[in-house]
């Protein structure tokens, strides 16, 4: 199965629109169009197969059910997953005469996600740092009420980052690539030195967006002794978010009673109000 | 003479949000641009001279970062207190706003990114996943109805809530009560941002010894491995991906470097770690 | 076998001096008397079979032998369970010609009595509610010194609520009773609403009584972050009550060292005469 | 002229207690009947005019409820407390001696019924069973004698140790000191009613959502069950039951409903649930 | 006038700590002993009259124990407050040295024998005995030569770094906030110790009571054993150890007993104990 | 195999040399030189068969590898284990002629260890005490700024305790046990009273070493509060020592804010010097 070049536009469009920091907004673009069970409809519109797409889709969905993002931490960023590696593999499948909803053909699917979902990794901090260069803009025109400029640097500017980090990529990829596709796997083995870097990376990651948490909140490094009772909630004591939310509000609670007595003030007034 | 802003000035600010709270997204500032488009109508509302039009855009000029979704219930404090402000309100000053914007912010999002997309959405998606089952499109529509439907009332609603709170917090939350508030916050952000470390990173090592063998009390033949993952386990659970947070955390606030240059490294730690076999996700197709 | 009539009447006045609020008091009553091991004995004795009696009382008691009924609610009132069930059952058995220590008959005993439990629990709730009016009587007499009321009110008069909820009923059942057992798992199947919705209650009074336990000490919402963190312990960390008596006695050590700085002592002092 | 309760009105306390401590109860004032007729021999033999008994008669009017053998220790207080009232303690009023009542019956009802019908009677009773395994009487009076024998050697110990620590409390105990000492001892009772809510309450939900199935990544089809009750272990262990006391606790102190009120309402709770299939013990004969 | 200690003098209290922290170990004293050895040359050098020195002296008798290879950091630490003490720092007085000493002790003991014999040490025989396989002398070599480079290296490390803050806790760590740092350490070491002992303690008894069989509610016919330990486990985990270091604990705080004379009534205990059935190790060769 | 009257005394030096508290300092001769596999180096030197001692002194290290000594409490004083274990081992298994890596050479190997390290235990207990002696006339020396003596108390003196208790033991075991030893299983049964009761004493003794480190921290009983904390902490939630820590300095965080408010400080001040 051949994609032209029309469709390969529309896909194009839709991979810049996307992303988690997508150009239609974080409910509408990250958690509902780039889904890829979403995501695969409109593929089948564009492609014309929307049965074919949508059980490709349905089967990579499964994998990225619950993908969260903390501190802006993208593990797969679902705009290539979905408007990149559904098409090619409903190409593939369908080139390869499989049922979509086979075994082999749910894996073929599955695993030119994996494959396509670090190209989206790395369209994401891309297009992220591609970003600092409109804020510089930005923050000049804060000082002069300029808002106008403002408005640009957050909604306009940015779409020049997608154009030229999700736009192109897409197109080409996407227009070129289905005979490519079948021999991905042997290019870019799972135990080779890029997909194994690349995945260590997945892992890594995450770090630098808590990092980033972790600096709001701790100033001082004594304060790190709060974040070590958080961090042992969790991975010693198996507790989970709401839960350790619970523990720490107790822990809190105490706090505030004591800087409520260093003011002078019995905590228990006013405490009603809260 | 009290000001009160117009409901669709408080709408505006709200759709502002909505739909630009992660568009303009870097790692320096993340959604720091998208809030000061949602509080710029609020300010020309409130403030007709460029001096505090001025003096309330540079408040909102601080690092944010939230789920932006359950954040917005943050943006609507913060219309609340600016125009709590605007009504001649002198305790209410940057620091405070700032305060009360940085004290949440740690936990919701701990909290909004596990309800959210750690839970609601793979609800959702289980019950659209059913429904499309044999390549129906019933279960895409499906969810971008419920989805876009519901989170959109959430996000209206606690954004009322929220304004609502902002105005009243004037009486309540000022001077040291307001500190002491704030400060447990951050303190009860700090704990969930442990935990959420905890769960959300999982950097660990394929390093493992292959000691030959030796023999145990049954005098059978034991093989002699030492997985160097098991060890750091037994000293601390999940005790790498502790180690990976503090040290990010040190490179961008003892080191200042920014968070480019901090993944930069990140990149080589990963490359190097994959050649010397420290690192291997183990994968395959 | 037949319950004569004097039989029945010896049953009933049992069944109205047992309960966990019978008026023989906690420790005879509930603690001795109603444990179905003990009452099978008692039971046995009414009934001239010792022993068929105490190897159905013995069946049902593995049953209920952690029963717990914290802030007074009950998910069973063993008032109903012995001197109720274990007659029904020991006629019964004996009327089926079962081994009461055989698979059918212990089962049949065990079935009899989480029947005719769910009556007691409905029994329990009537007197306590019952006790309300005397409670009205009560409550005059303290402002007119009238000791003698206020006695009567806790000791005398509940014999009435007892007479009705617990005496009459139980002479009946046990009277007419030993014809409808047998089919009593037909006219109340397990599946049935009725039944459901027995056990369903069941489950949710604790929450009832815990409550009333929570208004006592939470008057202020803020102090639920105090539950929450308990509940937490026994929910998330599944620590039991001692160990979270142990975890609430730190945090209680913090507070009590927080108000006696705001109260301008330093803890340390005195600390030793508690 | 310092007055000294006699060993006989102490004993009349104590009896009318272990008689009575649950004789009288209604869900809205428990024990607390029960109380005051333990405290009436004492009030009787301490105070002599009716302006002196009507005031502390009326101490003891608040509600009371706790494990009512592990409580006889706060009778035995509330009598040593009261004498030293009657010995011209001024500090001793109402609120202390309701603060000290209150603030030991929530600590004291979990641990009581965790280690009495939770963990000694269990004992007892498995003693019991193996010596009534033929039909035998032996274990039923074994559980009897054991049972009452030990019980109420432990409950007048407590009540003398309690009596012993009323008195001398009065020289400790006071003022602030006895404020911050209720106030955690509060604290620690909220915290074990807290883990009691989470260790004896179990609602839960059958629902289930039967969603057809789905193809995973080995391409094998998988049957889509939704069970409500694993999503809400997720969110949080036990959640229902969390909601269901924080319900109840609502209705009784936000709307001031009477207990049996909120008996009721939980019936027709039960009653629905069960019509929509929401609640199902799954239990059969 | 600065007194500065030369190097010889602190490397002289470094060798004497390595070599003798524990040669003259008793119950009674421990390190006590060892540690006034190694400050010796210390007070030697900084004070040239017998009414300095013997103050000096004294203030190291009270009670010392710690795992004494990461404790060296503790005797860096008192070298160099000793060195600010002789500087004319008159706010280090004994109580405060001694305050520390005993704030750091319970901490270090408890993480060093958890990470040098309890995670370092096995790590490293790990390694060696599998060099050794075969009856070759190498693992023997490899681990002496390893782990007495590696734990050398480390204490004199933390030495070094332990008389450096020692040295600037004089500007620091005075008069309130000391005592609010040295409780706040106790108070870590004491939940340390807590742990240590629920970890490294496993009294248990072998008691049970066979109660004959009993029928279940299906009629089954089932083993009656009443396993003593699983009840108390059942009250609190690991119960019988919390109770035997009380046990300990009350004889030395309150009986005055030395730990010699503990030790003998545990010898008692351990006989009795066997000889009734309680105790049972249930090993066999 | 015999142990000659040479080789007997090199063992018996060793074994007064090693120890926890032996002479050479804990670094090496406790964590060094009494580590059975090092042992075995050394006495296969002393006996002339590196590879068979080594192949005991492995076998017999497995069992010991990570025994930990908290408060001076010792459940297996290694210098017994290493230097009468393994000698009398390696004699017992070649004159078995036992393989030492056979499951038989292995398992002898190690219930010799069991049993002399039940004699260490014995032997480091009456090492400590004879001290006290020696302490006793330092403990004079004090006051009179006697160094000499001082060095002497901790150095030399224990010399004395060691040569009783570990040097004349050691060497007449090794020198006259090569034929007991084949028949010590029967002599002391695991089973038998006097084994059981070491063993026992073995669990009960490390509380000992808690209690005297819980006698330094804890003073006033409620400070007691908080070791059942730390207890509740590893006994219910499994928590290890590290974890505890960390949950410790929370806590301790706290109670450091409520004694600087107490004494009239803001606890922020100074709080980065720490
Ligand atoms: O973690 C909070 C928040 O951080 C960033 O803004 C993004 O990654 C969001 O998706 C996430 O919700
Ligand atoms: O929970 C405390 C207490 O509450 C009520 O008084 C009764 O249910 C008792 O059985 C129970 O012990
Ligand atoms: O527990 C601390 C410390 O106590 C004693 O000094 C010895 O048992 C050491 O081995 C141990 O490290």
């Amino acid at each position: 199965m051949e994609i032209n070049i029309f469709q390969a536009l529309l896909l194009a469009v839709m991979a810049s629109l996307t992303s988690v920091i997508g150009a239609l907004g974080t409910t509408y673009s990250w958690y509902t169009l780039s889904r890829p069970l979403v995501a695969s409809l409109v593929v089948g519109l564009i492609l014309g197969d929307v049965k074919t797409s949508i059980m490709v889709g349905a089967a990579i969905q499964v994998v990225y059910i619950a993908l969260v993002t903390p501190g802006g931490t993208v593990s797969a960023d679902l705009r290539a997953v979905s408007y990149i590696g559904i098409p090619l593999a409903v190409a593939a499948v369908k080139g390869a005469g499989l049922n979509p909803a086979s075994a082999q053909g749910a894996g073929l699917a599955v695993s030119i996600g994996a494959l396509v979902g670090t190209v989206g990794t790395v369209m994401f901090y891309s297009t992220a740092t591609m970003n600092l260069i409109w804020q510089q803009i930005g923050w000049k025109a804060i000082d002069k009420l300029n808002y106008r400029i403002i408005y640009l640097t957050n909604f306009i500017f940015p779409l020049i980052s997608h154009f030229v980090i999700a736009f192109l990529p897409t197109f080409f990829i996407t227009y070129y690539g289905t005979d490519i596709v079948a021999n991905l796997k042997e290019w870019l083995p799972m135990d080779g030195i890029p997909m194994k870097t690349m995945f260590t990376l997945g892992s890594l990651l995450p770090a630098v967006g808590i990092g980033i948490l972790l600096k709001q909140v701790v100033q001082n490094p004594v304060d790190l002794i709060i974040f070590f009772f958080g961090f042992t909630l969790a991975a010693a004591l198996k507790i989970n978010l709401v839960g350790a939310a619970f523990v720490g509000a107790m822990i809190a609670f105490l706090n505030y009673k004591i800087i409520m007595v260093g003011a002078g003030k019995k905590s228990a007034s006013h405490e009603e109000d809260l | 003479m009290s000001v009160k802003l117009t409901k669709k000035t408080k709408d505006q600010a709200f759709w502002w949000w909505y739909n630009g709270n992660l568009t303009g997204f870097t790692h320096q500032h993340m959604q720091t641009f998208g809030f000061m488009c949602a509080m710029i109508p609020v300010i020309k509302e409130l403030y007709k001279d460029d001096t505090h039009r001025l003096r309330s855009l540079k408040t909102y000029t601080p690092f944010f970062n939230t789920e932006p979704q359950i954040g917005s219930m943050v943006v609507g404090i913060s219309v609340g207190l600016e125009e709590a402000r605007a009504n001649g309100h002198e305790e209410i000053d940057d620091e405070m706003i700032n305060g009360i914007r940085a004290g949440l912010m740690g936990p919701l999002a701990g909290i909004g990114d596990s309800l959210i997309p750690g839970t609601y959405i793979p609800i959702l998606l289980s019950i659209a996943l059913g429904l499309s089952t044999d390549g129906s499109p019933l279960g895409a529509i499906f969810y971008a109805i419920v989805y876009i439907g519901t989170m959109t009332f959430f996000m209206k609603y606690i954004f009322d809530k929220g304004y609502e709170l902002g105005g009243r917090a004037v009486d309540v939350v000022i001077g040291e009560q307001a500190t002491a508030f704030r400060e447990s916050m951050v303190m009860v952000g700090t704990i969930v941002i442990g935990s959420l470390a905890a769960s959300w990173i999982g950097v660990s090592t394929a390093l493992k010894f292959d000691l030959g063998t030796y023999y145990n009390a049954a005098g059978e033949q034991v093989a002699n491995v030492l997985r160097l993952q098991d060890t750091l386990n037994g000293i601390f659970p999940n005790l790498l991906s502790l180690l990976t947070v503090l040290f990010t955390w040190y490179l961008m606030t003892k080191k200042k470097m920014s968070p480019i240059t901090v993944m930069l490294i990140l990149v080589v730690v990963a490359l190097v770690g994959v050649l010397i076999g420290f690192f291997d996700p183990g994968l395959s197709y």
